[in-house]
């Protein structure tokens, strides 16, 4: 079973050069610290900044540089600040290449859900609305099961959603699986020790299962 | 050039009575007017509905105002820094209209672009769009979302001159534009006033002619929500 | 009767101090030399500039900086400079206190023709449409009847529209005259030596004379 | 950073083929990309959309691409300038789409923006509201416009970095900002191309996302259409 690190470090491997990449709050987050070495990645932070640097050293903190989180960052060479309607303009637009974001359910044809439980305090959902909506390629990074060991995966989300039919890939602590626009969770790689019935016995959506699956790899 | 120098926070709200509709810029506690909030709190000015992306915490921002049940209901996209503002919710003293950011975002360059409506895939299929007119265009749904529509717009800028030309700082800009365009009257507090013409007009966010009133502010706390730091290398 | 220059110095009468203006081109442009002392007014120029100052001397033309006219001119302190899209953003969201533009024609119900003439070659409406169909307070600058004698006050326009119901107040060679909300011209002024019975024949749309008619003042 | 750098006119618009829709930034011949215009010229490309506020004069700007027949069809505000483009025009050669210069830059902000439609007052009850959508809002009533979809936008910016990165001079920027949003590919020509990171990130006008393709161009003539002064005091 992979840990939230190397979830986290799986996911790096789909950026690709030249991406402007969103990553939220969470397990995305920790996807900037594994960002291939060579190739030219900007992250864009929706409270609008593009080319969101390492945190400041400490006693460098600026009260004005924040990102989404409302943690204090720094900029990069190129990076550049706009409005909050800007911001939510390039998501929209598509100009974003990925988003890699949280869920707390995935359905088999795509739905999110991760921002309300009834009967919870409703803190918000931020940008996700907007992200999930817009971006043309969404990675979703989760644990497969939730604490009471309940599948996240599932035919249909029962928490209210976040988007329809938007998601693509969903990396977790036991696979990599592709969302097929027909429906249904397309595993494509394993958790290195994680067996393909343990993978279908967490799944509570149609799991698909064709030919050989390679363990995930983090090279 | 039109002057739009007031002498400072209770002279620039001295007219914003019971029942009026803010929108108050700022992201977290990140170039949140702090100047005006603290008048408004001063002022005990009641039953207000505020447009923030966020509602501050629980001793600063928007939360001062909200600990004293000066805001009947807060349009936001994210609420959850706030013990008093969770209280008031759950009690049913305060109502509470979530929209996505980027929605709240749009709504605000609606209203300052003069476009009564503007169409976002953001909500589709979710219960937001309950109610909310769907519409497809090229094979993709959209909500119709309406422009805000606020009495006051209350922003914080970097710079600003007496014309009312701002300039932001750095992440402190995110909402601050885009509402500065949006109130029917806008007033703007500012770290730094200089006077017309110190300021290239190449470089204003905000052209004077969206901004009433604008004030140099003081006692900045610019108070920081999430430290994070990395250790010094070596 | 009234010069161009006259009927440019009468609307200056019309711009209260705190005003941002918009002025087309032809006698609306005059309208700047005739601003009153001791106010402050920004002009609006829809290609992109608030706060507008007059030509450049000679040898300080630049290239960069234009007016809607495409005449070169100089900024003043205070100016600020922004995109297409603002410039209508502001006009649209009625920023802008009073535009004043030419006409071909003015109907009794406000309706405007000013940029089209069917049979001649069609330059274009460039930003007209979107000043009159968003100013809060228009004025036309035009002259009462066109080259060849014909009234352009009229029961309805006979030549394509720019905007509908939109126009508030005409100043012509002849007459100051308000078109009311339930229609027809209402005469308010005349021009010095100008009868009532010559307006009253050089207008075709219904004239609504009360009263005592003063005569226009310049000073 | 992203660099976005190409060796000039002719490698950014190398692969613009017969048929594409273009938007060219400028207004008159004020930010024009002169650059690119002249390479499309001697690339001879033709049958061109253009989406340009104006279409240039006979000798200059657009003006050069009509008078080798290039461009199918123009969608301008105001074209008024060019004796050729009347002579086309005239012959049935040449399409024209007029549209309010408001209406234009909208339709380039809602592209850049995501919005596939906007709504506006402008042309309401005239001819060019024939076949649009009439809605109501608040008593008003506005035409629905498309978001525009080109193939290609090209800007003339004052400076830019390798990131891409756009500032705009004065009254130059126009239209560019908005087109520079609204393209598939957008192609940046500008004075002076610096290193990414010796532009500051508060005062850039166009984030280097929206920019595909960067150079600095040569041989800028930045001709004056409207040569106006004052005599000299005193």
């Amino acid at each position: 079973m992979f840990s939230k690190e190397e979830i986290a470090q799986r996911i790096a491997k789909e950026i690709k050069d030249g991406y402007y990449v969103n990553l939220g709050i969470g397990i995305p987050t920790l996807v900037a610290n594994y960002i291939p070495k060579g190739i030219n990645v900007v992250l864009q932070s929706e409270n609008g900044l593009l080319g969101m640097g390492p945190f400041p050293f400490e006693g460098e903190e600026d009260a004005d540089l924040i990102n989404a989180g409302k943690q204090t960052i720094t900029t990069l060479p190129g990076s550049s600040i706009f409005d909050s309607a800007m911001s939510f303009g390039m998501i929209r637009a598509q100009k974003v290449d990925l988003t890699i974001l949280g869920a707390m359910e995935v359905s088999e044809n795509g739905d999110i859900a991760n921002w309300k439980i009834p009967g919870k305090m409703v803190k918000g959902m931020g940008g996700a609305m907007d992200l999930v909506a817009s971006a043309k390629n969404i990675i979703v990074a989760m644990q497969h099961v939730n604490k009471a060991g309940e599948s996240k995966l599932l035919p249909k989300c029962t928490l209210p959603l976040t988007g329809v039919k938007c998601i693509k890939k969903i990396v977790t602590e036991l696979a990599v699986l592709d969302v097929l626009p027909e429906g249904g969770f397309k595993l494509l790689e394993r958790a290195p020790g994680v067996s393909i019935e343990f993978i279908q016995q967490s799944t509570a959506g149609k799991l698909i299962v064709e030919g050989e699956i390679p363990e995930m790899r983090l090279d | 050039m039109i002057n739009k120098v007031v002498s400072g926070a209770e002279e620039a709200i001295k007219d914003i009575s019971d029942g009026a509709t803010l929108m108050l810029g700022g992201f977290g506690l990140c170039g949140i007017p702090e100047n005006c909030i603290n008048a408004l709190v001063n002022k005990q000015v009641k039953n207000l509905t505020c447009i923030s992306n966020n509602a501050g915490v629980d001793d600063f921002g928007i939360g001062l105002m909200l600990k004293q049940r000066q805001v009947k209901k807060m349009i936001s996209s994210y609420v959850g820094e706030n013990a008093e503002f969770e209280r008031q919710l759950l009690s049913g003293e305060l109502e509470v209209d979530l929209i996505p950011q980027g929605t709240l975002a749009t709504r605000c360059l609606a209203a300052g672009y003069g476009m009564p409506a503007i169409f976002t895939p953001a909500g589709v299929g979710t219960e937001i769009a309950e109610g909310k007119e769907v519409r497809n265009f090229d094979g993709k749904d959209y909500l119709m979302e309406y422009a805000f529509d606020a009495d006051y717009a209350i922003v914080k800028a970097w710079k600003g001159d007496t014309a009312g030309n701002l300039i932001f700082r750095s992440t402190s800009r995110n909402f601050n534009p885009v509402m500065a365009m949006a109130g029917k009257i806008t007033i703007a507090e500012v770290e730094e006033l200089v006077e017309a013409g110190e300021l290239d007009p190449d470089y204003i966010h905000t052209p004077g002619i969206y901004v009433h009133r604008i004030f140099q502010g003081k006692d900045y706390e610019k108070r920081i929500e999430q430290r994070t730091v990395r250790k010094s290398e070596g």
